[in-house]
């Protein structure tokens, strides 16, 4: 061991290349394999808003996971940027001052630069303070911003808010950006960057240093950092990279509201990041892409779709508190230990039991949603007619929940047998 | 003359009417090895806390070589040289025993906040980090993070890193405690090594490692010095046996058999 | 009064304790030696249920193993811990209130008693307990153990980190506890200490227990001592 | 084959009664017509998106609605959102022709939408702001009693929208009205209305006037009914769930409201049966959108008048086209796409064939309550773009 | 004057009711460290119960049986939900009631439909206590006042009285020791936020039918609950007191004052057709708690009388 040397410290290529490169090389052949498939516009849709979220979903991790400091204000800096960005696509089609030249394409760096400002701005009082204190200032902001954004109707624009047009500037990259497949490459390229950008961010001393700060930030003092310093920093980055997905939202709905700054955006970028699991950096991007399309999807089949998405939250927070992503890296190193057999049969049996009590939750709530609205609308999945006036809704109900649990409880008893 | 590394002057702190630390003077050199010792709840860990930052004097001055550092933030005053240990181990848990030194080298070489560079980039930091972890005796657990360490490395790797930022005053607060005698041999060793060429000061309860260690001790009693002499000296001090070492000294293991 | 068949114990995968058996008379003091990380920590929480015990543990003849230990301290068993575990932002007359298990038939003790025992912690009983010193604060830990009047208490490693001073002062203090007919079970690495006061010591070693017998016996064991306490 | 319509309004949280009371009404209207025939022998389809009453979540279900194939798109529940909606559809149709997707509002009333923001694409079948607030006036030049009038609403587009028509009309109409109160509150947020109640008692206003609807209609009327308010509510929206039965007795009389058709006027049999159908479906709401029935039928016409159930065809059949109603005729003006109808002036009366928010109280036509459609009548700015 | 008046009595009845609704969460959060997201819908469950009671009895039962009720969720959702979580530190539990916030609103939904329910002002509280320039003071207001006040001193007395408090405190960090010393803590602990949601649920029983209530109930008072607890200062019940009625006159009084920034800041030459001209205080009302919540937290950030900082 005594010849171990300074490189041998530091992964070896072989690995760098498996752990960095390689995911975003496959990121960036998928993102180009995507339109080939000749998606619909509602794919393109969720899509982009997927690439939006994503990205916005990151920033709020650099603060949370990364920084340790829970936000209820996030959307803030994602909706100061936008508007930034949505003016200007303004002042393009106005053509003011050098305005005219510039491409549309190269907005969400202007985004960038808002949400960076705004964070530079809020940032000041509010980073002084960590922990509660912290969460409970960035509340009080985000209500205060929000309310602001009705006074100032010239920014703001009011409850309609501020819309533009795309369709102007400088062309980029041969694309007018007009046709929905002309926005999928605008989106892609931004949240390549924004991926890229963040995840760079992580390898920066000042990355590593917010970690440590979020550990322990005295210690951190000791060592000749000024934590304050730290959050503010990284504060403004997180501001800047919500604001560059601002910017990607102004282009691609070509318009902004207040809504888009309120406690709604804010909590459910909270609920992405977490779902996904916030101590992993592809955490938030999965549930991000998850939580997109429950939102926008699962609100087409079923009145109930907040129900399961704070159930899916509650599951997450007491049963998976690293969300997604650690149920996944979870899955991957159980099953590359030893004795995988094991490992396999207790998971598959929690599997199997939390699908069965999913399916008696899923059909209690659908038939009460249903009795609930009263238009004598009936429960039909696969050609079954359940309604609350039939037994068999009930008994269904009852075996699969009452099933899941026991297998789940069998489960999870082996566990503590084998431990 | 030359300026002392340290230099505590009428040193007063008091928490609301309790006076904690009474009228401290002491004077150390550079390259000194400085203990300081004294019964439980003299002010020890107080004293570092006050001359470290971490609480700003009711009165009185500490001099960092000549320059006066008396209620300056904690970061500022390891810029100018500074640093310091915990008594109970301060690590950074999720990182790895390397991420921690690192952390410390960084800041050392004026890289602490920069955002534009890969941090794996730079060969000086990471020779750097090397040759800490190598002085401490925790290269082959680099990889593992720091929260699987056991204890006595966990106490090694705190040293690690406070001196990792290169400074040239170092404060550590009872290193030992908690360790085996075989340990407790090979941290004296670290130490020795680790803060070669610079100024020591340290607290301790296992006089063993002090009168191996020390050049001057100081005797700390209810906030006041009431020593400060060599190890010798100090040992054969009757106030010092009566506050402190107790009217016999700890009998051996195998006396008492 | 306190009797341990048989005790097993995990850390995840690793085989901590693997049958541990010992036997405590009322109001004896028995030292419980060895060398560091052979599990004695391990064993007084395996008996207060902050790990996981497998094993027969029987208090005045009551299994007591799995229980929730709120029960378990009920039924007159202290335990202070390696931690100390001091109450950081409450005064010291709080912790010490702490202690209390049933405010309506309070023990033997008061908090006056106990401050009388100590004017270091007189002197700082109002205090907020966490800027203590490492000495003060493990006596606090054993006045609010005794608060509760337990008939055994468990004490891990007293003395740890202390001046030899106070380390000399805690042996007292523990010799006075064990006069008033108090069962102690005593953790120590410090012989000095653990020969001074204890009326049987246990040797553990790998999990087990390796020796038994009076301190005076012991002291005769020079291949015990070799072979499982120096390093 | 089917023909798909969206309806694109919030279906979920705090303002989803508001359009599940319209979505309701249209999916009875739709039903209605399959079951005579459908639309050229197709059926029509209505399927709900909920925008969370939100223009950005819109315009994510408009992509939605367009993919699932829908080429007509209803909306209503705030300006906010129709204008959003309109640029949105305006933007589509000129970047993907052959894919044109039409816009039939029905109730937000903003009246820049059939004005200077006016388009082809765009379709109103709720009278506007200004015709309404004429409506008012009207009534009050009449009340000689009435010597200072308190102007109350909502922040937003239309609020404004409501409050200036209302200062311009009576400044015009009786120019001794004094205006001793003009407060816009923020949409959708106050929660109780009590200081708003005691500015307006301690101004000694003779009358209110006020355009609030949803939740603020309703909280508006709870809160004057607590404070002991005893003056007239001139309203847009009295109909709004629950602003009835908030006031209880004390509104008979004092609240009013101007609509395009109420429950209580008389009419055939036909138009009885569905109202009673649709109570009886949907026991939650009471028969309100009488201009949804209205807007499907218009569009049944029109498409058979085109002969095809493609946008452009039937949106120029639509223009100048007139049907015959329930309460009278109704004609969608080319010019600027503003639908031109009778407008009447109920108020809440205790002896009435059906009650609302199911109370006995109900909607009764006041006297002289009737404007017909000339006179509800008002010129449009509108310069129209029109596909060759 | 009527400004002034108005102002004062509606300040007092509504900061009162705010009173209400926010002790119990003062009480879980200072001694559980429980950041209670969920605990505005607990109000509303609160509401939806006495609905639900007042219909099938009356409303006097309802007001008694209600937050027993609401305590009796609370206590569940402590023993099968946070007690789970609370392992996992202070974020994932109030992570936990953010979620359960979403899922109580749904519940709420799905039983009693997404509209307001009609939930009444008992006929013997509705009628008008007196009358003040020419509007009516309605008695029930009173009536919220007594109770508000009647809730102060029980609380306050359960507070200083018992030694839970210290209990709970200290089993806060360190759960095992207190446990080594013979205390129940999960027992206290159920105890605690099944009291904290029962005086949600009685705020709720009182509110319910002067505002609306309705699903999104829950929603818009939350926000404003934090704002009182943290003004006021964690843990203090005064304080949470002091800080209702100052947030309750606050927002009172601006909505009475018709003045804009031109018409106050005029002299430095803010025109009233400026952007800032134009907002007038009354317009300002609903953001002032906020303000004041940033503000305190800057510079004063133990809250009003709180001895520790969050
Ligand atoms: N923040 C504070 N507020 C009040 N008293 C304090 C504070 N910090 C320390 N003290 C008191 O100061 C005295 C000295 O404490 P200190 O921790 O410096 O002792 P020490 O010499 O390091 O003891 P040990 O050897 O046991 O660690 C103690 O009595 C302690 O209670
Ligand atoms: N929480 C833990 N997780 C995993 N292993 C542990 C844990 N606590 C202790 N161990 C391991 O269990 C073994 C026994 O530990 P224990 O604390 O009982 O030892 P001890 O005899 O009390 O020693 P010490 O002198 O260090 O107090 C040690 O090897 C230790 O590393
Ligand atoms: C639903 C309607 C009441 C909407 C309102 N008339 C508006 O234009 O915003
Ligand atoms: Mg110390
Ligand atoms: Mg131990």
């Amino acid at each position: 061991m005594t010849d171990t040397t300074v490189q041998d410290l530091a992964p070896s290529s072989a690995q760098k290349f498996r752990q960095r490169t390689l995911p975003f090389l496959i990121l960036a052949a998928i993102l180009v394999a995507i339109p080939m498939t000749g998606p619909s516009r509602t794919f393109y849709t969720i899509a982009h808003q997927m690439g939006i979220n994503v990205v916005f979903a990151l920033s709020y991790n650099m603060i949370l996971g990364k920084g340790g400091l829970l936000s209820f204000g996030h959307a803030v800096y994602f909706g100061l940027g936008g508007y930034l960005a949505v003016h200007a696509m303004g002042w393009i089609e106005e053509e003011a001052g050098l305005w005219g030249a510039f491409p549309v394409f190269f907005l969400p760096i202007v985004g960038f630069a808002g949400g960076a400002l705004a964070g530079a701005i809020i940032g000041w009082p509010s980073t002084r303070k960590a922990g509660t204190t912290f969460a409970m200032i960035s509340l009080g902001v985000a209500e205060l911003i929000f309310a602001a954004a009705f006074m100032f109707d010239s920014f703001f624009g009011g409850e309609q808010g501020i819309s533009g047009d795309r369709m102007n500037g400088t062309q980029m990259f041969g694309l007018s950006l007009g046709p929905i497949d002309d926005v999928y490459w605008f989106i892609a390229f931004w949240m390549f960057v924004g991926i890229l950008g963040m995840w760079a961010f992580t390898r920066t001393p000042l990355g590593r240093l917010s970690e440590a700060t979020r550990d322990n930030a005295q210690r951190v003092q000791f060592i000749g950092y000024n934590p304050q310093k730290v959050r503010y920093l990284v504060f403004i980055f997180a501001g800047g990279f919500a604001g560059l997905a601002g910017g990607m939202a102004a282009v691609n709905y070509e318009i902004f509201t207040p809504d888009a700054l309120s406690l709604v955006p804010s909590g459910f970028v909270l609920i992405m990041a977490y779902v996904g699991g916030i101590a992993y950096f592809v955490g938030p991007i999965m549930g991000a892409i998850l939580l997109t399309y429950m939102q926008s999807m699962l609100s087409d089949f079923t009145e109930a779709w907040l129900l399961y998405l704070g159930m899916l939250f509650i599951v997450i927070v007491m049963f998976a508190p690293r969300g997604l992503a650690g149920i996944v890296f979870g899955f991957l190193d159980g099953f590359r230990s030893d004795d995988r057999g094991a490992f396999l049969k207790s998971w598959f049996t929690t599997l199997a039991g939390g699908f069965l009590m999913l399916i008696g939750l899923i059909i209690l709530v659908e038939v009460s949603v249903r009795w609930s609205n009263g238009y004598g609308e009936v429960y039909e999945p696969f050609g079954m007619h359940l309604s609350h006036t039939n037994p068999l809704t009930w008994i269904l109900f009852l075996v699969a929940t009452v099933a899941g649990i026991a297998l789940t409880y069998f489960a999870n008893r082996d566990k503590e047998g084998a431990a | 003359m030359s300026t002392y590394a340290l230099s505590l002057k009428d040193l007063n702190k008091s928490f609301g009417p309790a006076k904690i630390i009474t009228d401290v003077n002491l004077d150390i050199e550079k390259g000194e090895r400085h203990a300081i010792i004294g019964p439980n709840g003299a002010g020890k860990s107080t004293l570092f806390n006050l001359i470290s930052g971490l609480y700003t004097p009711t009165s009185g001055s500490v001099k960092l070589h000549g320059e006066e550092i008396a209620g300056m933030a904690p970061h500022l005053i390891n810029h100018r040289g500074l640093s310091r240990s915990f008594q109970v181990s301060n690590i950074f848990i999720n990182m790895t025993v390397r991420e921690n030194v690192r952390c410390g080298v960084l800041n050392a070489m004026g890289q602490g906040y920069s955002w534009w560079r890969n941090i794996g980039s730079n060969k000086e930091v990471q020779s750097r980090t090397y040759e800490i972890l190598e002085r401490c005796g925790l290269v082959d657990k680099a990889a593992l993070p720091a929260s699987l360490l056991p204890y006595a490395d966990q106490r090694a790797l705190e040293i690690a890193i406070t001196i990792a930022g290169g400074a040239d005053v170092i404060l550590l607060d009872e290193p030992t405690a908690g360790m085996s005698h075989s340990e407790t041999d090979r941290a004296v060793q670290l130490i020795r090594t680790a803060t070669e060429g610079k100024t020591l000061i340290i607290v301790e309860h296992d006089m063993g490692v002090i009168f191996d260690l020390a050049d001057r001790i100081s005797v700390l009693v209810y906030g006041e010095i009431i020593a400060c002499d060599t190890p010798e000296n100090i040992r054969g001090d009757a106030k010092v046996r009566e506050a402190y070492l107790g009217d016999e000294e700890e009998p051996d293991v195998k006396e008492m058999v | 009064m306190l009797s341990v068949k048989d005790l097993h114990a995990f850390y995840g995968k690793s085989h901590v304790l693997r049958g541990v058996n010992m036997e405590i008379m009322p109001g004896e003091v028995i030292a419980l030696l060895g060398r560091n990380g052979v599990g004695r920590s391990t064993t007084a929480k395996a008996i207060m249920g902050e790990v996981a015990p497998k094993g027969e543990i029987l208090f005045k003849g009551k299994p007591i193993s799995g229980l929730e230990s709120h029960k378990i301290a009920r039924m007159g068993l202290g335990y202070v811990p390696e931690e100390r575990d001091i109450f950081p932002t409450m005064t010291v007359r709080q912790n010490l209130l702490m202690g209390i298990k049933d405010t309506r038939n309070p023990g033997r003790h008061t908090i006056d008693e106990m401050l009388d025992m100590f004017p270091n912690l007189r002197a700082r009983a109002d205090n907020q307990a966490g800027v203590l010193s490492g000495g003060e604060k493990q006596m606090l830990t054993m006045c609010r153990t005794l608060m509760g009047d337990p008939e055994l208490i468990i004490i891990d490693e007293p003395t740890e980190g202390l001046a030899p001073k106070i380390v000399q002062q805690i042996g007292d203090m523990i010799a006075e506890i064990a006069k008033t007919g108090v069962a102690i079970l005593l953790v120590e690495q410090k012989l000095s200490i653990a020969l001074r006061i204890a009326h049987r010591v246990y040797v553990m070693g790998h999990g087990e227990i390796v020796y038994s017998g009076t301190p005076a016996e012991f002291a005769k064991r020079d291949d015990v001592r070799a072979e499982w306490l120096e390093v | 084959d089917t023909v798909k319509m969206a309806f694109i309004d919030p279906l979920s949280g705090p303002m989803g009664p508001s359009g599940e009371a319209a979505y309701t009404s249209f999916i009875l209207a739709a039903e209605h017509i399959n079951a005579n025939g459908g639309v050229n022998g197709n059926e029509i389809e209505v399927t709900g998106y909920d925008n969370k009453i939100n223009p950005k979540e819109s315009l994510v279900q408009l992509q939605k609605a367009i993919d699932d194939g829908a080429r007509y798109i209803f909306q209503g529940n705030g300006s906010s959102v129709a204008a959003a909606l309109i640029e949105a559809v305006n933007k589509h149709n000129a970047r993907n022709p052959g894919e044109e997707v039409i816009f039939f509002n029905y109730a937000a009333v903003t009246p820049a939408f059939t004005n200077e923001l006016c388009s082809f694409w765009h379709f109103r079948f709720d009278a506007h702001a200004d015709m309404k607030m004429a409506a008012i006036t009207d009534w009050i030049a009449k009340r000689d009693d009435i010597k200072s009038v308190y102007l109350i609403g909502q922040d937003y587009v239309f609020g404004q929208a409501v409050a200036s028509a209302a200062e311009e009309q009576l400044k015009e109409k009786r120019p001794d009205i004094e205006i001793v109160g003009n407060e816009l509150h923020p949409l959708a947020k106050v929660k109780d209305f009590t200081p708003y109640i005691q500015k307006i008692i301690s101004s000694g206003a003779d009358a209110v006037i006020t355009g609030n609807w949803g939740a603020d209609m309703q909280l508006l009327m709870k809160a004057a009914a607590e404070n002991g308010s005893d003056v007239p509510y001139l309203t847009f929206y009295g109909g709004s769930k629950g602003a009835v039965s908030s006031l209880g007795e004390g509104g008979v009389g004092l609240l009013y409201q101007v609509t395009e058709g109420i429950t209580n006027l008389d009419a055939d049999d036909e138009q009885y049966a569905l109202i009673e159908e649709y109570k009886e479906r949907f026991p939650d709401y009471d028969y309100y959108y009488h201009r949804a029935f209205n807007a499907m039928e218009m569009f049944v016409k029109a498409a058979e008048e085109a002969g095809s159930v493609d946008p452009i065809p039937v949106a120029k059949a639509m223009e100048g086209l007139t049907i015959d109603h329930a309460y009278g005729q109704a004609t969608m003006r080319a010019e600027d796409h503003q639908m031109q109808q009778p407008l009447f002036i109920s108020t809440v009366s205790d002896d009435v064939k059906y009650g609302v928010d199911n109370i006995e109280l109900g909607w009764a036509l006041v006297e002289g309550g009737t404007i017909d459609m000339a006179s509800a009548e008002q010129p449009t700015t509108c310069e129209m773009e029109r596909p060759e | 004057m009527e400004t002034l008046v108005f102002g004062l009595l509606n300040g007092v009845s509504y900061g009162l009711l705010l009173f209400m609704l926010s002790s119990g969460l003062t009480l879980i959060f200072s001694m559980m460290g429980v950041l209670n997201f969920a605990h505005a819908s607990f109000y509303m469950l609160g509401a939806y119960f006495a609905f639900t009671l007042s219909g099938i009895s009356s409303f006097w039962i309802a007001l008694f049986i209600a937050p027993v009720l609401v305590g009796l969720v609370g206590a569940v959702v402590e023993r099968y939900g946070l007690r789970k979580v609370h392992a996992n530190g202070h974020v994932a539990e109030l992570l936990f009631t953010f979620g359960l916030a979403y899922l109580i609103e749904e519940v709420v939904k799905i039983v009693y439909g997404k509209t307001a329910v009609d939930y009444k002002i008992p006929d013997l509280l509705n009628f008008a206590a007196f009358q003040v320039y020419g509007a009516s003071f309605p008695a029930y207001r009173l009536f919220i006042i007594v109770i508000a006040v009647g809730m102060l001193i029980g609380l306050w007395y359960l507070l200083k009285r018992t030694r839970a408090g210290l209990i709970i405190q200290a089993a806060l960090t360190h759960p095992h020791m207190v446990g080594h010393l013979g205390h129940n803590v999960p027992l206290i602990f159920m105890m605690v936020f099944g009291i904290g949601c029962a005086l949600a649920g009685l705020a709720g029983v009182m509110a319910g039918n002067i505002f609306v209530t309705d699903p999104a109930m829950a929603v818009q008072m939350g926000p404003i609950v934090f704002v009182v607890v943290v003004v006021g200062g964690i843990g203090s019940l005064e304080g949470a007191f002091v800080a209702s009625l100052v947030i309750g006159l606050l927002q009172n009084l601006a909505v009475g004052i018709n003045a804009s920034f031109a018409d106050i800041f005029g002299f430095i030459g803010l025109s009233e057709l400026s952007e800032v001209g134009r907002i007038s205080i009354s317009s300002l009302a609903p953001v002032l708690p906020f303000l004041l919540l940033v503000l305190i937290l800057i510079f004063r950030p133990q809250g009003l009388m709180g001895e520790k900082e969050l």
